[in-house]
């Protein structure tokens, strides 16, 4: 009834070939803006700013860094959680270097190391694949978890072992530190998030994202077409792990505010991975969804005890968080695989039906 | 620094037999462990593809529940069988519930589904038996403790726990037991077929549910020797899931679906990181052992994709 | 009509629309005084962080059951699960600060570190008793830190004051080996300069033996280490599962127990009682009391555990990690009595709370008027130093459990507190502007 | 199909009248083998532009093997290639590719998570060059970039007529259509040399007719040359200007179809007369 695309013509190739060739889908992503970036910051409190809001935003764009690589070019990764790390130090050294540079685009400069980092522990994947190659990032989650407590040099040789964030200051407004305000934090966490994503939409939907997919697709056929398997992948690596970097940048600069080498330890990269698949391998849209599920329900989970009048130990409460989200993560690989974004396909396409169902 | 790299380690091992023969026997205790849990991949993937990663959190629980029932008052052997008993249950649930709606997933699909099932049972064991780590029952269990002490010459001592002694054992007891197990029997051939191919072994009317099944009960006892041996070493606590990564790297080294392959990797990883941490460890100041297996384990893998036991892929297309 | 009101917000929650907060303010009664509690009872610190958490809340509990809080004021007690992850530690910090917190005890170096630079912002201290940033001791420059009765310094000068002891003077240490076996964290790390220049000082010499936390019961490489170093003593930072596995591995290689020693965060009684028989010995430092012996203890037990009220298991009282915890909300207890004294108010506020803190004195006669005669050492806070550098003593595990081995020690405060002034002063540089204290000292 | 075989009697002949027919692609001597396993043998053919060239045998006389070795995807232990006038040994798959040898597969290789529009003009790959920088901005260069190249596409989906189907995921179309978005696929790098791995296994009648058309069309209408493996006797009869015949990796015939088709060692091979 409402969600109709007929009789909406496409005159041209390049309307054919925008991001929401569909109205309502333009409509949407229009409501879903004013709300991020209006509505959100007039009503919201601190605790929804800075405990859900900022959280799902840095672990959405980390899930976008993952999906770039899993979903659109089928390497499977286990060492997220590092890669995010050397975008916070990396952030963090540039920071204290240079002290009086805009923190914004020292903590977008920071995904150039991981990004580094990323394509150097990418080059294994011209040999290995599949299950073999998750073993291997391991590797590098495990090493550079070592370095980052093993080189003083990358947190300032503090006696504490782990890197504080320094205030800083974007146009007269603190951004960074304890003073910030979580507005502040928020916007500019949304503003990074947004942008980044609607780069890599532009990425994905060109000839390099079609060169992902279809090593992910049958890689041998890719190379028989003229794509060159270790640039390809590597450049995979590297987008990837420059946009895990900059979530691990701010995830420490604008949310934590100090973290240690074990804040992006291996349970980081199975949080992330866990968003990818859930929201969907291989959707933007899905990476969205599915850091919302995984991070915002435990959360929720917490308050409903509460809610429904028990009185339970905290612990408790913890233990069946844990068990609901294994337990959900289960049921809804069996009931989707492909994920929140397939779901919301299906959603789409009854609603393109609706109210007749044939 | 050359000589610190090539030539003092050597001379250290050398000069120090006594520490050297400690070192290696470390190094096979950790090996022989690190083979078991490879194992309880080994057996899970071998028959249904699935990675799981569960494995860890399965030692873990296995350990867990045997010490629980034994501190409420159920008397150890009893409490060991019961163990088996709900490893059967487990094994037997996470066949109907997760393996076979899941049937036919892509891997990385069923790989997550067991990561799930990780998040389950953290949950589910730190609900029935508290958070807190536990002391293996080791003695109510009739394993032995304590140790005995060789001298080497007048060089000095090697120390062997009987309970490392006991692992090394049981570890070898249970592989020849599974090895009857596949070679012998009806299920084990069944188990075989499946392996190999999954509609073929369907065609012959071979019930892949049950085999499912077994495979996890399987799994689920190595991962009760496992947690009887681990927990014995340290104690039981759900620290003790991330050492079961360790045996990811001997999976690479030995194959995901070599048995044999499990356990040479496992000596290799166990040897390969007790002589790196301590011989070598301290010129980049120590702790290389979180990562050293790993790095052992690319390396080979760029020279060797397919595994120490698995045969040379050709691409097909 | 309140249900329909609970429904509302039950599904704007699932919806996930920001009314999360909103929910968390109506939960709090306006006569109580509330104090968060920041425990881990999950993850693999678990076996360390239950007995404490049981502690704090007990003692608290006690004092609602027995006095009806503190000046005749309730409180408001509440855990949030932070599983010793800092994620959650945030998260639990934002969920409860807009609740009247009046101070946070995150028993994680990690979420410490994460609420020192907000504590100022938020008016709200954080006492880190006996762990957290060293440096924090020095008031002037972190006023809203306290981390009494001792920073990690302090209690590694006493190991090393220790072992002098046992060697017959300090100038003994020379061409000694200690070996210094730790958790490879933030929390390890911290005592290695105070260490590097003792052993520089006393000419002993240093072995580091790191433990990966990931790796913390698979310690047989450190262990293979020592035993061919062969070290003459062996100190220890380590916590939760790391301690029992440590002490086993000592055990196995057969190091004399007498010469290790932990720091008072390895000194649980199932770290020890895990080396069976072979751990008789072992010694670590502690500054709570030994046993269930205290009259306040015998009141928790009948008021909180036996009622109910509580997931303590009674054995468990006594034991060094739960009078560790009791010990913590002694001090926030007699921080908030001594805020309402100061105040006037019976319904304090974080503001109030520091300066409560700031200004605690629990001397002998006030701690046996709490029925804790003897449990700690008497320790008052100064405006300038907010540890106190208090006097440890040793415990010995006799096998079965803990008994005082040892009178209590003085730190090393020469040696400590410039290097914890050095410390304070680069903290504030690197983390510059660093705020100045706001709030002039009274004296 | 007899329709098809008087049009196809023209091309060769009016190749014949101007100069010399010229060499696309010469196999000198090649030899593969796996562990010890011989996969091909000592085989030499060429293949002159403009051509339609079928390689055929029985299962497993190695024609996926040659084809593979020709585009470079298994290197052979001894032989040589001339490509162009351009004597190889080795050389990598993507290098074939950028050269200009296209192919389809005996078992449809398509990129099954993409859509038929976006398989097509993932062959345009080799052809677009914006760079990363251009990508990550759209407007502009990379999206003027896409439309030139799309539009090409869209003339490949006219001539293979899967308008329909532009925006269906291929991995949900039937088999026939997958053969043939394949063949888009390929035709989209505008190839030198185009390899087609048995294009008509497992058609219907009416499918493979419709299949033979189009590399008629394609041979003739782009002068694209093609080399192909087949089963079909009839098909490859009709289509083809010569064949090559593979049995046990050995080549036993080649030349002009009715040639081939009258050859002893072929006839035996097919029947299965023992070596």
């Amino acid at each position: 009834m409402f969600y109709r695309e007929a009789g909406q013509f496409k005159t041209s190739y390049k309307a054919d070939q925008a991001l929401f060739p569909i109205l309502q889908d333009r409509v949407g992503l229009a409501v879903i803006l004013i709300t991020a970036f209006a509505v959100i910051p007039a009503l919201a409190n601190d605790f929804f700013l800075t405990s859900i809001m900022i959280p799902f935003l840095v672990f959405s764009l980390a899930a976008i860094g993952l999906n770039i690589l899993t979903g659109f070019c089928g390497q499977l990764s286990l060492g997220t959680g590092a890669f995010m790390g050397v975008g916070a130090y990396a952030a963090y050294k540039l920071t204290s270097i240079f002290p009086d540079a805009n923190v914004i685009v020292m903590v977008l400069l920071s995904g150039v190391f991981s990004a580094a980092i990323g394509a150097i522990f990418g080059l294994p994947s011209l040999r290995i694949k599949g299950l073999y190659l998750a073993v291997t990032t391991l590797a590098a989650q495990f090493f550079l978890e070592w370095c980052f407590i093993r080189i003083p040099w990358l947190y300032n040789y503090n006696a504490s072992g782990a890197i504080e964030v320094p205030h800083r200051e974007v146009f007269g407004i603190v951004a960074t530190g304890a003073e910030a305000t979580p507005l502040a934090r928020y916007f500019i966490v949304l503003g990074i998030t947004v942008l980044i994503t609607f780069l890599m939409a532009n990425v994905l939907r060109g000839r390099i994202g079609r060169s992902w997919m279809m090593i992910r697709d049958m890689d041998i056929a890719a190379e028989l077409m003229g794509i060159r398997p270790l640039q390809t992948k590597l450049m995979a690596f590297a987008v990837s792990s420059y946009i895990c970097g900059v979530a691990g940048a701010m995830m420490v600069f604008f949310w934590l505010n100090a973290a240690e080498p074990s804040s992006y330890s291996i349970r980081l990269s199975f949080q992330v991975l866990f968003m990818v698949i859930l929201g969907g391998l291989g959707s933007l849209g899905g990476a969205f969804m599915g850091a919302a599920f995984i991070w915002i329900l435990p959360v929720v989970l917490k308050f409903v005890p509460g809610l429904l009048g028990f009185d339970l130990a905290a612990e408790t409460v913890e233990h069946a968080t844990f068990m609901i989200i294994g337990a959900l993560i289960i049921f809804f690989l069996i009931v989707e695989p492909h994920g929140f974004a397939r779901l919301w396909q299906i959603a789409k396409q009854k609603l393109r039906v609706w109210p007749f169902p044939y | 620094m050359l000589y610190d790299i090539f030539i003092d380690p050597f001379v250290q091992m050398y000069q120090m037999p006594d520490f050297f023969l400690q070192v290696l026997w470390e190094g096979f205790v950790a090996g022989i462990l690190y083979a078991l849990i490879a194992l309880g991949f080994v057996l899970i993937f071998k028959a249904s593809g699935v990675f799981n990663f569960a494995q860890g959190i399965m030692v873990v629980f296995a350990g867990l529940t045997l010490v629980g029932l034994n501190e409420n008052g159920v008397p150890a052997y009893l409490a060991l069988i019961l163990t088996i008993g709900v490893m059967g249950v487990l094994a037997y649930g996470v066949e109907r519930v997760v393996m076979r709606p899941l049937v036919n997933q892509p891997e990385i699909i069923l790989l997550m589904a067991t990561i799930g099932l990780t998040y389950f049972l953290v949950g589910f064991g730190e609900f029935v038996f508290g958070g807190e780590p536990k002391q293996m029952i080791t003695e109510q269990l009739g394993l032995p403790t304590g140790s005995t002490a060789f001298e080497i010459g007048d060089r000095g001592l090697v120390i062997l726990q009987h309970i490392d002694i006991a692992a090394a054992v049981i570890a070898v007891l249970m592989v020849t037991a599974l090895a009857i197990f596949f070679n012998k029997t009806r299920i084990g051939r069944a188990l075989r077929a499946v392996a190999d191919d999954h509609q073929a072994a369907l065609s012959v009317g071979i019930s892949l549910n049950q085999i499912w099944a077994i495979v996890w009960f399987a799994a689920g006892l190595v991962a009760l020797a496992t947690g009887i041996m681990w927990g014995a070493r340290s104690d039981v606590s759900f620290a003790l899931e991330i050492v079961a990564f360790k045996a990811l790297p001997v999976l690479i080294l030995g194959g995901f679906t070599s048995i044999p392959g499990a356990i040479v990797g496992g000596l290799i990883i166990g040897f390969g990181e007790k002589i790196g941490e301590l011989y070598w460890g301290g010129l980049v100041g120590g702790g290389v052992e979180s990562w050293l297996a790993y790095i052992i384990a690319l390396i080979f893998l760029l020279f060797r994709p397919q595994g120490l036991f698995g045969e040379r892929i050709i691409e097909r297309i | 009509m309140k249900n329909i009101k609970q429904f509302a917000l039950g599904t704007a929650v699932a919806l996930g629309v920001g009314l999360s907060g909103a929910m968390t303010t109506a939960v709090q009664a306006e006569d109580s005084n509330y104090v968060p509690l920041l425990t881990y009872r999950t993850g693999p610190y678990a076996g360390s962080g239950i007995h404490i958490a049981n502690g704090m809340h007990d003692y608290l509990q006690m004092l609602n059951e027995r006095d009806g809080g503190i000046g005749g004021v309730k409180l408001a007690i509440e855990e949030c699960e932070t599983g010793y992850n800092a994620q959650k530690g945030v998260e639990c910090y934002e969920a409860t600060k807009g609740k009247g917190a009046l101070v946070y005890n995150p028993y994680s170096t990690g979420i410490t570190l994460q609420l020192i630079p907000k504590a100022g912002v938020d008016k709200i201290p954080v006492l880190s008793m006996g762990y957290g940033l060293s440096a924090a001791a020095v008031g002037s420059t972190f006023p809203w830190i306290f981390n009494v009765p001792d920073t990690y310094w302090d209690g590694a000068s006493v190991v090393i004051k220790y072992i002098g002891e046992q060697e017959g003077g300090l100038e003994n240490l020379k061409g000694k080996k200690i070996g210094y076996i730790f958790l490879d964290a933030g929390y390890g790390r911290e005592p290695l300069p105070l260490l590097e220049q003792l052993a520089e000082k006393y000419g002993f010499e240093l072995l580091q033996y790191p433990v990966p936390g990931a790796e913390m019961q698979n310690q047989s490489s450190q262990w293979l280490n020592v035993r061919r170093d062969r070290p003459d003593y062996m100190v220890m930072w380590g916590w939760g599962a790391m301690n029992p596995t440590a002490v086993k591995e000592a055990v196995k290689i057969r190091f004399p127990m007498d010469k290790f020693i932990g720091v008072w965060w390895s000194a649980g009684d199932d770290d020890a009682a895990a080396g069976g028989e072979g751990a008789k010995g072992y010694k670590a430092l502690n500054f709570s009391g030994v046993g269930p012996d205290f009259p306040a203890l015998d009141d928790i037990k009948k008021l909180v555990v036996d009622a109910g009220k509580s997931s303590t298991d009674a054995s468990s009282i006594g034991s060094t990690l739960y009078n560790r915890g009791v010990l913590n909300s002694v001090i926030i207890a007699e921080g908030i009595r001594t805020a309402q004294e100061l105040t006037g108010k019976k319904v304090i506020t974080g503001e109030d709370m520091r300066l409560g803190l700031e200004a605690l004195n629990l001397d002998e006669a006030r701690l046996a008027e709490l029925g804790l005669k003897g449990f700690a050492h008497p320790m008052k806070v100064t405006c300038e130093d907010h540890a106190g550098s208090n006097p440890v003593f040793i415990q010995e595990w006799d096998g079965k459990k803990w008994r005082q081995a040892s009178d209590w020690i003085e730190p090393m405060t020469d040696v400590v507190r410039p290097l914890l002034e050095q410390a304070a002063a680069e903290y504030a540089e690197k983390n510059a502007p660093w705020p100045a204290r706001t709030e002039p000292c009274p004296n | 199909m007899n329709a098809f075989v008087t049009e196809k009697t023209l091309p060769p002949s009016d190749a014949n009248e101007g100069t010399e027919r010229e060499l696309l692609l010469r196999v000198d001597n090649v030899s593969l083998s796996f562990g010890g396993v011989k996969a091909i043998t000592d085989i030499s053919f060429d293949i002159q532009k403009g051509e339609i060239r079928a390689i055929i045998g029985p299962n497993g006389a190695g024609k996926t093997s040659m084809l593979n070795v020709i585009n470079g995807f298994y290197h052979p232990q001894e032989g040589t290639i001339t490509w162009q006038g351009q004597v190889r040994r080795k050389m990598k798959p993507y290098e074939a590719a950028s050269q200009g040898i296209a192919r389809t597969f005996q078992n449809v290789a398509l990129f099954k998570g993409m859509t038929t529009l976006d398989n097509i003009m993932s062959g345009r790959s080799l052809r677009m060059h914006r760079n990363f920088f251009w990508q990550l901005l759209w407007r502009g260069p990379a999206e003027r970039e896409e439309i030139e190249h799309r539009r090409k596409v869209e003339d490949i989906i006219d001539f293979l007529e899967i308008q329909a189907i532009r925006k269906t995921p291929v991995g949900r179309l039937p088999y026939g259509l997958q053969k043939r978005v394949e063949l888009g696929r390929a035709l989209a790098m505008e190839p030198d040399l185009l390899l087609l791995d048995e294009p008509m296994a497992g058609m219907n009648l009416e499918e493979k007719e419709d299949m033979s058309r189009f590399i008629i069309d394609v041979n003739q209408e782009f002068g694209t040359t093609i080399a192909l493996i087949e089963h079909d006797m009839g098909v490859v009869m009709d289509l083809s200007d010569r064949v090559v015949v593979l049995d046990y990796g050995k080549k036993i015939a080649d030349g002009p179809p009715e040639e081939v088709q009258a050859s002893q060692a072929v006839i035996d091979a097919y029947l299965g007369v023992s070596h």
